[in-house]
C-alpha cells in the first residue's frame, strides 16, 4: 500500500529523513529503527574535510530555524572508511548527498564513494553550493552550470542520481529542467530558503554567517508551491521536502505531485517523526481506500 | 539514550526565582549520570523546531529532577505543569563528570548552573567522597539551598545580602589554598563565571571541568548547530574536531584547557 | 526620537502599514487614529476597475498566510473620487500603491492621480505583477524591465517614487540597483513569498489560483535577509516589509538596512498593532538612549 | 466597531457537542443587531494570523454570547478559558437581519447555526413578533433547546431521535401552508442546508436571508479575503461588485436571491 517502486528501487514506505537532519542514520539507532523508513539521506558529503562554519550557527525562527553548518563533514576518504561500511547493515535506501566547491569536485568525491564495495542506492546532489570558479554563485541558480554537473556526474554512475534544488531562483523549472537534460533521474526539493536573523540586544546577526538556510513548518507553502512547478515541467520523479511534520504535509506533497518525500528539520522535535508519519499514512490509506499512494501523485484537482 | 514519556510527580518553586519539576522517568534515571541532561518537548503542540535542554540536577528511584527559571516561553509551559502531566523527553544525552577519585574535588555553580552541580554533589555524597561545593546568585531569596549549609557548602551573593559578598570565585582562594591536596573544579553557570574559574584553574594550574551551554537543534551530534570554539583537541573528545566541538556530544563538561581563554 | 527625515518628508515615526491590510485607512478609523502611524499605503491600485480573482482568496498556514486578491480595487477613476478626498482629511504620508499589467497602465493610472489637487506624498509600484506583453512574467523579476517601469514613471512625477520588490527572483541586489537606476527614490520589500496550500479533504489547492503569496511572521527571516542584500547594494532610502508583528522586529529590520517599515498581516490580528509598535519603539530609544531611530539604520555588527 | 477586552462570565457546555460563552462586552452589546458577529483573538500568543470569527448569540444588559462547536487550536483554546478570564475581541461585524415588520418570520438553525437565530429570536421576542423557529441537529443530545419547545419551536433531527425525523426543510411545508399571510425566511447552517432553503424559498417565491461564513482575515472589508460569488447585485450590498461580494462587509446576511442556487 505505501510501496512505491521507482526505477528498479522497491521503497517501503515514501518516508525518507533529509539530509544534515539524521546524521547518518547510526546516531538514532537508540530511538528509531530505521529499516521502517522508506531511506536515508546523508548529511552532505565532500571531497575534502571540513571543519564547518563559526558558531553560532542556528536559531530558531517563527515555526521554523536558521542553519549554517558549512557543510561540516569528515571528508569523502574518512566516510568511506567509517560510515559506508555501516549502511550495509540497514535494509533501508541509503543515499549518500555530495556537495561541492566545483564541478571536480562533485566528480571525485562521487567517484571515490563509487570504487567501494557498498550497498548505497544513489546519490542526492546539493547544488546550493557557493562555485568557487564562478565568484561564489551557486550552482543551481544556473541552469547550464546544473546541466554541466549533473552530466559530469551521470557520466560516472548507475546509480539513482537525484538533484537537489535550492528554492532561491526565479524559475525553478528551468533548472530542473535543466538537471534531466543533464541525466538526473530524479528530483529533489527544495533545500532551505536564504533567511536571516538578527539579535537586536547585541546588534549581531543570529548566525555568523550573517545569511544562512530557513527550514522547517514556516517554508512549507513555498516547498509545495516549487514542488507543484517541477511537476508540472518534468516528468521524473519527485522528492518533496520542506517543512513536513505529519501524513498531512505528505499527502499534500504528493497531491502536488511528489513520488516520495524528506523528512528534515522535524526530526529535531521527534527523531521517530519519519516512522510515525508512515504509520499515520498507512492508516490513511486504509480508511480512504486507496491501493498504492502513488495513485494519488500529482492529483491535485482545478481547471 | 531514550524518548521517554515522563510522568510529573511535582513541580515547585524552590526559591525567589527558580522552578524544580520532578519527573518519574525510569528508563532515563536508570542510565544517567551526573552533568548529563535531557532534552524536552514543551507541549505536544509546541510550535517551536527545536525542544528545551535542561541538566539533570537528581537521580534516584527511577526518577530525575530539573532545576529552571522562567525564561520564556518553554520554560513558561513547563512551569504551568501539574503533577500528573506527562512530559515528553529524550535522554540522558551529553557526557558526564568523572575523574573525582584522585584530587578532592570543588564544585563550582551560578544562577541554574547549580543542577548538574547538585547532583554531582549527590553523586559525591553517595561515594563519601569529600568535596566543597561553592553556590552563587545574585542575592538571597534566589538560594534554596540554605538549610542545607555546613562548613563544606558555601554560598555567595553578588549583593553580599547572604553568605559570602562577590561570586564564587571570592570564595575559591580560601578552600583552594587550605587543602594540602590538589583539587580539581567542576563548574556550571553563566559564561562570565565559567570564564573565571578557567582563568583562575588555568592561573593556579589545577584541572579545571565546565558545563557549557549553547543552543541545540538535535541535542545528540545530528545537526552540527551547538559548535563551539576549542583551543585544543582533547582525549575526552568523542567527536572533536580541530577547530570546534559539538556541546551536545562532546560535551556539555569540556577540560578547561580545551576552552579558549577570555 | 522616532521622526525619520527622507528627502523633504518628515515622517512621525518609522512604521506605516502595507498595501493590501489596511484599506484605505478609512475602514479602520473607529479602532486607530491613522495620524499616529508615519504613514499609509493603499491597497493596490489598477487603471481599470478589477473585481478579482474568484474565491477562495486566502488560506492560512504554519505563522503566515497565503493570498490570492488578485488586486480587486475600483479603479483609478473610482479611486480619485472615492478615495483619494479622504486623505485629505488624514495627517499622516500616503502613498498610493499602483499595479499594472503593462508599462502604459502604470503610467496612465499615475498621470491620473497626478492632476488630482491630492494631498499623497507619493507612489509605490507593485512591481509583482504579470506582465502581459511578456507572457505573464512579472515585472519584479526582470532588471531591465524594472528600470524601464521606473524611468517611465519617473518622468511623470515629482513626488516620492517608492519601487516595491518582490522575493521570488535570484538575486534581488539586480532589480534594486535597475529600480535605483530608472529612478526611484526609495525601495520597499518584500512583496509575498509564492507559496501554496493543499486540502488533502478536497484534493484542491486551498486558493483558487492554485499559486499564491505567503506573508506574516514565517516569512519575517527571508524578508530580513532580503533587505539587507539590498541595503549593501543600494544607497537609497529602504522600507523593510515582511512579518513584522513588534517593535523589535521592527527594530531587527532598521539594523538590517531598513529606514521605515511597514505592517502588513499583524495588522489582521490587531488594527492597532503599527500604533502599539510605534509606542513600544518609544519606550526602546528612551531605554537604550537612542537620539533618532536612524542612527541605527545597517549597524548590524559582523566582520 | 470597538476592539474590546471582554471578560468571560460564564463558559459551559449546552448539549452533546455545543458551548456557550457569556461574556461582558459593553460597548460591543450597546451596538450589536441580530445576525451580526465578532471576530476573537482565541490568546495572546496565538500563533496564526487570522482571529476567529463567531456569531453573537444574545445580548442583554452589557453581555453577549457566543454558542460554538471544537473543531480546531482556536475553539479548543476558548473552550479552556474560565470565568473572569478575559478574551481580545473585535465587534459587533458585519450587517445584519431586518424587514421582520411585514411578513411571518420562519427562522431556521442548522447546528451552530443557532447561534445568530438564538439572538433574532430573542430580538422578535422582545419585540412581540409572532414567529416560528425550526431547529435541526443530527440527533437528540446536540439539542440544547428541547425544554424550550413550544407550538412555534419546532425541533428535527437527521435521525429522527427527537422531534421531526430528517433537516429543517421537512419541518417548512406545513408551517409556510399554514400561514395566511406571506412568510419571510432567515437562516443559518451548513451549506447544503442554506442551499436547500433557499432553493425552496426560490420555488415558492419566499423571500429568504441566509447567514453565511467564510474564511475571514480582516472581518471588515480590508483584505478582500471573503469573496463570495454573486448572481445579483443586490440593494442591500454595501460593497458588492458585480460578480464578487465580501461575507464580511457586505454580508454575513444575504438576499437567496443573489446567492447561486446549488
Ligand atoms: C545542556 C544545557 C543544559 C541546560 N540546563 C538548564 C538548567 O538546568 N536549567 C535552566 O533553567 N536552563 C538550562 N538550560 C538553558 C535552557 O535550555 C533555556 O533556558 C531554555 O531552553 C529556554 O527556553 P524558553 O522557551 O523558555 O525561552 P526562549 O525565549 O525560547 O529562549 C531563551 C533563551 O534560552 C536559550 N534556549 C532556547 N532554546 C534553546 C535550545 N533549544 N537549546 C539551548 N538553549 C536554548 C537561548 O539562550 C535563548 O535565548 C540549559 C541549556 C543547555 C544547552
Ligand atoms: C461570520 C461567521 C460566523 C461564525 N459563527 C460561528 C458560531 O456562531 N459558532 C461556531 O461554532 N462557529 C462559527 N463560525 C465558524 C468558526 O469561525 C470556526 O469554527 C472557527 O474559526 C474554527 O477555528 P479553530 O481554530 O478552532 O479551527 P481550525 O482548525 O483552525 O479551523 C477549522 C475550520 O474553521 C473555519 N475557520 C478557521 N479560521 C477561520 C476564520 N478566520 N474565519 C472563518 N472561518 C474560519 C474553517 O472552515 C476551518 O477549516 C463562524 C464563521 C464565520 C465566518
Ligand atoms: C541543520 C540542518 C542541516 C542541513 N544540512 C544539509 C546538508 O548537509 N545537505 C543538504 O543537502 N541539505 C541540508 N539541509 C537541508 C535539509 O535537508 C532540507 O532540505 C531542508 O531543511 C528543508 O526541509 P525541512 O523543512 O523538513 O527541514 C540541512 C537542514 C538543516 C536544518
Ligand atoms: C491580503 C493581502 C493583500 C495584499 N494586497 C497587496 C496589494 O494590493 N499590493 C501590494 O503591493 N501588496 C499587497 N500585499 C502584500 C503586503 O503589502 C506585504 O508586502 C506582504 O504581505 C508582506 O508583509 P507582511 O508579512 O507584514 O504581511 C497584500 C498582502 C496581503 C496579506
Ligand atoms: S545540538 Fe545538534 S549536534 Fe549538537
Ligand atoms: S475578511 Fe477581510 S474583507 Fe472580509
Amino acid at each position: 500500500m505505501l510501496t512505491i517502486r521507482i526505477g528498479n528501487l522497491t521503497f517501503a514506505s515514501p518516508v525518507l529523513t533529509a539530509s544534515g537532519t539524521f546524521g547518518y542514520g547510526d546516531e538514532v539507532s537508540d530511538l528509531v529503527n530505521v529499516d521502517l523508513l522508506g531511506g536515508i539521506v546523508t548529511k552532505s558529503v565532500t571531497l575534502h574535510p571540513r571543519e564547518g562554519n563559526p558558531p553560532p550557527r542556528i536559531s530558531e525562527t517563527p515555526f521554523g530555524m536558521l542553519n549554517s553548518i558549512g557543510l561540516a563533514n569528515v571528508g569523502v576518504e574518512k566516510f568511506c572508511k567509517e560510515k559506508l561500511p555501516k549502511f550495509k547493515k540497514m535494509d533501508t535506501h541509503v543515499f549518500v548527498n555530495i556537495a561541492g566547491y566545483a564541478i571536480g569536485d562533485y566528480v571525485e568525491t562521487l567517484e571515490r564513494i563509487e570504487v567501494e564495495d557498498s550497498t548505497i542506492s544513489g546519490y542526492e546532489i546539493n547544488v546550493s553550493c557557493p562555485n568557487v570558479k564562478k565568484g561564489g554563485m551557486q550552482f543551481g541558480v544556473d541552469p547550464k552550470l546544473t546541466e554541466q554537473l549533473t552530466r559530469a556526474l551521470r557520466d560516472k554512475t548507475d546509480k539513482i542520481l537525484i538533484l537537489k534544488l535550492s528554492p532561491n531562483v526565479t524559475k525553478i523549472e528551468d533548472i530542473a529542467q535543466a538537471a534531466v537534460a543533464g541525466g538526473a533521474d530524479m528530483i529533489s526539493a527544495i533545500n532551505t530558503v536564504v533567511g536571516m536573523g538578527i539579535d537586536i540586544a547585541t546588534r549581531r546577526p543570529s548566525l555568523n554567517t550573517v545569511f544562512g538556510g530557513l527550514s522547517g513548518p514556516a517554508i512549507k507553502p513555498i516547498a509545495l508551491a516549487n514542488i507543484h512547478k517541477i511537476y508540472k515541467s518534468v516528468s521524473v520523479p519527485i522528492i518533496g521536502i520542506g517543512g513536513i511534520s505529519s501524513a498531512k504535509d505528505a499527502i499534500e506533497f504528493m497531491l502536488a505531485g511528489a513520488d516520495l518525500v524528506q523528512v528534515g528539520t522535524s526530526n529535531f522535535i521527534n527523531p521517530a517523526i519519519g516512522i510515525n508519519i508512515i504509520s499515520e499514512l498507512k492508516s490513511y490509506c486504509e480508511k480512504e481506500n486507496i491501493k498504492s499512494l502513488h495513485d494519488i501523485k500529482g492529483k491535485l484537482e482545478y481547471q | 539514550m531514550h524518548n521517554e514519556l515522563a510522568t510529573i510527580e511535582s513541580n515547585e518553586q524552590i526559591s525567589s526565582i527558580y522552578q524544580q519539576m520532578v519527573l518519574s522517568a525510569p528508563l532515563i534515571a536508570k542510565d544517567c549520570h551526573p552533568g548529563q541532561f535531557i532534552n524536552i518537548l514543551p507541549d505536544p503542540k509546541w510550535t517551536h523546531v527545536m525542544r528545551r535542554p535542561m541538566s539533570i540536577a537528581s537521580q534516584s528511584n527511577g526518577k530525575i529532577s530539573i532545576i529552571y527559571k522562567v525564561v520564556g516561553e518553554g520554560t513558561s509551559i513547563l512551569n504551568n505543569l501539574k503533577p500528573g502531566d506527562s512530559l515528553d523527553i529524550i535522554g540522558p544525552l551529553g557526557n558526564y563528570w568523572t575523574d573525582f577519585d584522585t584530587d578532592y574535588p570543588v564544585l563550582l555553580a551560578g544562577g541554574v548552573g547549580i543542577a548538574p552541580i547538585l547532583y554531582l554533589h549527590d553523586h559525591l555524597l553517595i561515594k563519601k567522597i569529600p568535596h566543597h561545593l561553592i553556590m552563587g546568585t545574585r542575592t538571597k531569596d534566589e538560594h534554596f539551598f540554605k538549610e542545607k549549609t555546613n562548613a563544606s557548602i558555601v554560598l555567595t551573593t553578588d549583593d553580599g545580602s547572604y553568605g559570602i559578598r562577590g561570586s564564587v570565585i571570592n570564595a575559591l582562594d580560601s578552600i583552594v589554598s587550605g587543602k594540602n591536596s590538589s583539587v580539581i573544579f567542576f563548574a556550571c553557570g553563566p559564561s562570565p563565571m565559567l570564564n573565571a574559574v578557567n582563568r583562575f584553574a588555568t592561573d593556579k594550574n589545577i584541572n579545571c571541568y565546565l558545563a557549557l551551554e549553547t543552543l541545540m537543534a538535535c541535542g545528540f551530534g545530528i545537526c552540527q548547530g551547538c559548535a563551539i570554539e576549542i583551543t585544543n583537541n582533547s582525549a575526552i573528545s568523542q567527536t572533536y574536531r580541530n577547530q570546534y566541538a559539538l556541546v551536545c556530544a562532546d560535551g556539555p563538561i569540556f577540560d578547561g584547557k580545551d576552552i579558549p581563554l577570555c
